[in-house]
């Protein structure tokens, strides 16, 4: 199997990388590049743990291929916060609890960022709906939804 | 240890308090390292080959191909993991479990495994090892299991605790029956008898992360295991004991545990890993996919439960009996003893009786799952309570408040209670505005109780004052939802310091002594009693540092919001001594300043809840969607609200699943259909609305501060909650669980068909 | 295994004709990616489609609309246009998996995919959408009912790829609808489904329709005997009764995890009934 | 002297008697009598047996005190979530 070279750029810094033409990008940004923000839940797009964003778009990095990256902007959890500055979405979702375990967070945050990005102003439902690819086992979702409430009034007034 | 755990009566500071957890910014940074998060030099990648059989003897595994191929490093069977349990049965089932030895006993079993370079040559060496399996015949359901024509799954299995010794061998492991009055009897004085026959089916915990380590043995003797684990001293134990390591010589470092709720409280693959590492002499890096989850880690049993409750016409229970079959996978477990306990816990009767049969089945090991056996039971006996409310026509709230337990009364389960919480929480739904609110069309309210025991456990904790008076609190407690924050509040609450300056880390096994897993809701009940007596331990010493500083008799010290205070007239113009100006003294006074505790912290108390649920169900295609949800449990005292609330609601969740769509389909090759979370439906944000709480706080009187364990019972009344909504909605009973759109459409169209004839 | 993305439909159908090993087209991955994970199919060639000019465009012609294969859902349901025109086939794009599976997936691949409960299709029959194919012999039209041939099962030649869907130029009073039955309220593959497209004339009555139910036989159905129920009426409680028991009554389904025999029967028909009144309400019926 | 209650099927390792009469002072006298008079109640102390003193269930503590005219009940060690 002859790797494949992909240069792209992610959370804004340029990245080059060799990999496999049967790796997905989850197992690249995990296993080459360090970033293991984003988790491997289910390994098949149903569970959104591995949630990342590609030319603004949410997608489960499990089901892209590494080798497609080539070209694209890629924004994974470890790029959400600005230096120390917590994303309001983070800083809400500390705030309401909106976390057990936690290993669904970081892709409901960015699945929460995108979905805020499309629509700044959702309502309950919207959210309940823009959210449902991410499976949470801890917390029955109540804290979750209440965060990205919060975390939109903040930003509205930013 | 002269700690006294009894519940004094204090105002609170920062017990009660809601702030923001210590490990949370880690968890939003995608910083916090989980099991599959963290990475050894040289590590190699172990991956499990398992059985696609229910129920087949292995002849021969020829593991020289995969042997050959480069990359490979190890392979190993059941041969590389040798019989070290001595007798002991319980740790047998688990090397049988994480290995097969003889026998495949269900789909998904492992039965061979490899350590390679990468996970493509693991792969591939996976297909390389050639087993010569002779398929057996299979059985998966609860009650095919006990019928004498089933397949035997282990001949060397007689049913215990029956009358007579019996001779031949069976699926039955035991017989197991509680009670006490005399039922028939009671039955005869009852005006109103209902007898319902119910189902349940086989659920997974669902947590999000698959099990996960690295484990690395050193040729010395030595070994590291990094796992995500419920108990990681448990761990310790299990994998020394079973690869033949010194306790000690052993660390495990739990991970942060990306959920557990049972799933994780004794080993799966993490002996295998070992077994690897040994082998290869390299680190082993072992994760489950989701489909190995499925199929091989530890889901809840499947039941079949008949219940007969009989009452008078004023709505007095005269008796109840209840027969609970509950599956446990291939090997021996105690989950029907545990649901004929639970089953009738939450009433006042005076003729009770349950038997309980465990059986076998060929699926995998039954782990605890939440309150393990309560909810199956708590669904069968709180649905015939509704109907049997209905019978006699009086408000099945009122019905239940007139027969709960309350102090006092003989427990189902044999001792009496001391003070409960079950008659408060039926009070307060019953004054629950949700009680009283409107609902539509095919719209309908149920509500029901539930019954957990808590445990406490062997616990132990380190709490060190740094120089600058800052506090590091070292526990072994796995953190599953946010115990640290919690237990740093017990820790600021009795040294009287702000939260701010107070660190918890749960500690590996060689910086702490040994504690009991979280499970049985105790890691908050446990770890704050051993906090409070660590912190006061730490006092003492604060107070000898104070007095030495004062040069005075440390008699004349006392402790009050942080401060050590000189005591008595000659000291009164000695100034307050702060924890922090002690703190700084540690050096000249003494050294370093710490609190330690090692106790068993019993007497968890039992705990119960309440649920009211609104539904709708569509009576074109059954399906139905929760409008409304209501949890009202006793907490104790809640030392972090919010997070008991997030129990609260997370079991909640769990159990809204379980009742309308979470089940596990075997094929009839005995194969399990739906190993993903595709088609193992567990709720979606969208399924569900908010789900409202009301924490009540009836102190435990084994607790200092009067905690409870919260954690589990929360899963234990949605089933029948649910179902009670569905039969008032559409007004068919539902008996079998998961009411998933095509039953509820079956007994809908069953229904209509009765009226049309 | 190679990784390949080809410039240009010529190169990716050589790719393709001339693979020795098993092949397989890349556009959104979330069949492919599923399946290379289960070790269910193991290509020697991928060819990613994404760089082709034209195919990630939509593009409204004289004709109606032409959707490029590596089109993901999610992009469908930004066209404004093309949900204006074809709200049903939009709908049935983005029930497909979750947001994140509809950043990738798109309606060729859901098309190609063949599974009998594939969202897009049912929409996309009833609505008489066509398949433009690249090949090695050059390209043709095909109806979308004629690509799937039985699950996992396609009627495309080695060689052979679908570059985007042709979906016709609204008439007026027109309109589709789309629903399917699953267990949860999202993440979920249809147990059952249906689609409806209709055209209305002036007086309220229909003109014209197309009927499909999805999941309930090896491939979709497209129910002639339902469509002629529909046209003619005015979608009174006996129309769509009838227009119920036939739907049920096409249905050869089976008993699977994911429901019975009895179930798909039963709510085949509940959902055109459904889906038939929203359609008509799209048109302007009422 | 106090009095001790076994839950249902302990009641065999005791030759079919559900309350036994046992001289302790604290669980691990208990314990330790229980084996000595009923050789049959060793196997399954060790595999676990949790006693509720007047409701209060104690898993692991065998120091625990057996007060004169206390509710003693015996129960089995059960697992949680």
């Amino acid at each position: 199997m002859a790797g494949v070279a992909v240069s792209t750029t992610i959370n804004g810094d340029h990245v080059e990388y060799l990999c496999q033409p049967d790796e997905t990008l989850l197992e690249v940004l995990r296993d080459r590049l360090g970033l293991t923000g984003a988790k491997e839940g289910c390994g098949t797009g149903d569970c959104g743990a591995c949630s990342v964003i590609v030319d603004d778009r949410l997608v489960c990095s499990c089901l892209v291929l590494g080798a497609e990256a080539e070209g694209r902007q890629i924004e994974t959890i470890e790029g959400m916060a600005h230096g120390d500055q917590l994303h309001p979405l983070q800083q809400k979702f500390l705030e309401h609890a909106a976390l057990q375990c936690g290993i669904c967070t970081p892709g409901f945050l960015i699945a929460a960022k995108d979905l805020l990005a499309k629509n700044p102003d959702p309502t309950e439902e919207e959210i309940r709906f823009g959210l449902a690819g991410n499976l949470c086992r801890c917390t029955g979702y109540d804290k979750i939804v209440r965060a990205v409430q919060d975390a939109a009034n903040v930003m509205k007034g930013a | 240890m002269n700690f006294d755990p009894r519940y004094s009566g204090r105002s609170f500071t920062s017990v009660g308090t809601r702030p923001i957890r210590p490990d949370g910014v880690d968890k939003v940074t995608g910083r916090a390292r989980y099991g599959a998060d963290f990475n050894m030099a040289g590590q190699l990648v172990g991956r499990i080959l398992r059985s696609p059989h229910a129920h087949a003897i292995i002849r021969k595994i020829d593991t020289s191909k995969a042997e050959k191929l480069a990359g490979v490093k190890a392979v190993i069977t059941a041969k590389d993991l040798p019989d070290l349990t001595d007798g002991d049965a319980a740790m047998y089932d688990i090397l049988d479990n994480s290995m097969a030895r003889t026998k495949a006993l269900y789909d998904g079993h492992a039965v061979a495994a490899v350590a390679a370079i990468d996970a493509r040559t693991a792969r591939q060496a996976l297909k390389l090892i050639e087993v010569d399996y002779e398929v057996l015949p299979h059985v998966t359901d609860v009650d095919e299991a006990m019928k004498h024509s089933a397949p035997l799954i282990n001949d060397a299995i007689f049913t215990e605790g029956l009358e007579e010794k019996p001779v031949k061998p069976s699926n039955v492991t035991k017989r197991t029956q509680y009670g006490h009055g005399d039922v028939h009897q009671g039955f005869g004085e009852a005006d109103f008898v209902v007898e319902r026959s119910f189902k349940t089916e086989q659920t997974h915990q669902g947590y999000i992360e698959p099990h996960a380590c690295v484990a690395s043995v050193n040729p010395d003797g030595t070994a590291d295991l990094w796992v995500c684990t419920q108990g990681h001293f448990v761990y310790r134990q299990h994998c020394a004991q079973l690869l033949g390591l010194e306790a000690s010589k052993l660390r495990v470092t739990s991970s942060e545990i990306g959920g557990g709720f049972g799933g994780k409280t004794h080993v799966w693959a993490e002996p295998v890993a070992l077994a690897l590492s040994r082998k290869a002499g390299r680190p082993v890096k072992l994760v489950m996919t989701r489909d190995e989850v499925f199929r091989a880690s530890g889901p809840t049993s499947a039941t079949s439960i008949d219940v007969k409750i009989g009452a008078k016409k004023d709505g007095t229970i005269t008796a109840a009996e209840a027969t609970l079959r509950y599956s446990c996978g291939p090997y021996a477990g105690m989950w029907a003893e545990i649901g004929a306990m639970t089953a009738f816990a939450c009433y006042k009767l005076e003729n009770v009786k349950t038997v309980g049969y465990e059986v076998l089945v060929n699926r995998p090991k039954t782990a605890a799952y939440r309150a393990p056996s309560a909810p199956m039971a708590a669904f069968a006996v709180e649905s015939a309570v509704d109907e049997l409310a209905k019978e006699i026509g009086i408000d099945p709230v009122d019905f239940r408040i007139k027969n709960a337990a309350q102090e006092g009364t003989r427990a189902s389960y044999g001792p009496v209670y001391g003070p409960i919480g079950i008659g408060p929480t039926l009070e307060a739904v019953k004054n629950h505005p949700h009680m009283k609110a409107p609902l539509g069309t095919n719209q309908g309210r149920g509500m029901a109780c539930g019954f957990w025991f808590n445990f406490g456990g062997q616990t132990c904790t380190d709490l060190n004052i740094g120089m600058d008076g800052s506090v590091s609190l070292a526990v072994g407690t796995v953190d599953v939802g946010g115990s640290r924050a919690s237990l740093s509040l017990v820790a600021a609450e009795e040294l009287g310091i702000d939260y701010a300056h107070v660190k918890a880390i749960v500690a590996d096994t060689s910086s702490l002594g040994y504690n009991d897993m979280t499970d049985g809701s105790r890691g908050t009940f446990s770890s704050s009693m051993a906090t409070i007596s660590a912190a006061r331990n730490a006092i003492k010493i604060l107070r000898e540092r104070a007095a030495q500083m004062w040069d005075i008799s440390v008699d004349d010290v006392a402790w009050e919001k942080g401060h050590a205070v000189a005591k008595g007239e000659k000291h009164g113009n000695l100034g307050k001594l702060s924890l922090k100006e002690i703190a700084a003294e540690s050096g000249k006074t003494g050294g370093p300043i710490a609190g330690h505790s090692e106790l068993v912290a019993d007497g968890a108390g039992v705990s119960f809840a309440t649920h009211i649920c609104d539904i709708e169900v569509d009576p074109e295609t059954g399906s139905t969607r929760v409008l409304r949800y209501t949890v009202v449990q006793d907490a104790g005292k809640a030392v972090h609200p919010t997070y008991v609330e997030g129990q609260y609601q997370g079991g909640a969740a769990q159990g809204i699943g379980w009742a309308l769509n979470e089940e596990y389909i075997y094929g009839k090759d005995g194969r399990l259909q739906n190993p993903g979370f595709l088609d193992y439906r567990i709720p979606v944000c969208s399924d569900l609305p908010m789900i409202d709480t009301q924490i009540l706080e009836i102190p435990n009187p084994n607790h200092p501060y009067g905690v409870r364990g919260v954690g589990e019972t929360s899963i234990v009344p949605p089933l029948a909650a649910i179902a009670n909504a569905v039969s008032n909605a559409v007004g068919v009973r539902m008996s079998h669980i998961p009411m998933s759109p095509p039953r509820i459409l079956a007994a809908l169209e069953a229904e209509r068909e009765r009226f049309s004839r | 295994m190679r990784y390949i993305r080809p410039q240009s439909m010529e190169d990716a159908v050589g790719l393709l004709a001339g693979a020795a090993g098993p092949a397989a087209i890349l556009a959104g991955g979330s069949d492919l990616l599923v399946r290379m994970k289960g070790g269910f199919v193991e290509p020697e060639l991928i060819v990613d489609i994404k760089a082709i000019a034209g195919l990630s465009d939509i593009t409204e012609t004289a004709d109606g609309f032409r959707i490029g294969a590596a089109v993901p859902c999610a992009v469908l349901g930004e066209n404004a246009a093309l949900k204006k025109a074809w709200p049903g086939v939009v709908e049935a794009a983005k029930l497909i998996g979750s947001k994140q599976v509809q950043g990738r997936c798109t309606i060729v691949g859901n098309l190609c995919n063949a599974s009998p409960a594939a969202d897009s299709v049912p929409a996309l029959v009833a609505a008489g959408a066509k398949a433009v194919v690249a090949g090695p012999g050059g390209k043709r039209t095909i109806a979308v009912e004629s690509v799937p041939t039985g699950p996992g099962k396609t009627s495309l030649a080695k060689g052979e790829i679908i570059e985007a869907i042709l979906l016709d130029k609204r008439p007026p009073h027109a309109g589709d609808a789309y629903q399917r039955f699953i267990p949860r309220t999202e993440m979920d593959i249809a147990v059952v489904s249906a689609g409806v497209n209709l055209t209305v004339g002036d007086n309220g009555v229909v003109k014209a329709a197309r009927v499909a139910v999805g999941a309930a036989a090896p491939t979709v159905l497209l129910v002639e005997e339902a469509a002629q129920v529909l046209i003619g009426s005015k979608l009174d409680e006996a129309t769509l009764e009838r227009l119920a028991k036939i739907c049920s009554g096409a249905c050869r389904p089976i008993d699977d995890k994911r429901g019975t025999i009895e179930f798909r029967r039963k709510v085949a028909g509940v959902l055109a009934k459904r889906v038939a009144a929203i359609a008509y309400e799209r048109a302007g019926g009422k | 002297m106090v009095e001790v209650t076994l839950w249902g099927s302990l009641g065999a390792a005791a030759g079919g008697q559900s309350k036994l009469d046992i001289e302790a002072k604290d669980i691990r006298e208990l314990f330790r009598k229980l084996s000595e008079q009923y050789p049959a109640f060793e196997p399954l102390i060790d595999r676990g047996i949790a006693v509720a003193i007047d409701g209060t269930i104690y898993r692991d503590t065998w120091s625990k005190e057996l007060p004169p005219g206390a509710e003693i009940f015996l129960l089995p060690r059960l697992a949680g979530g």
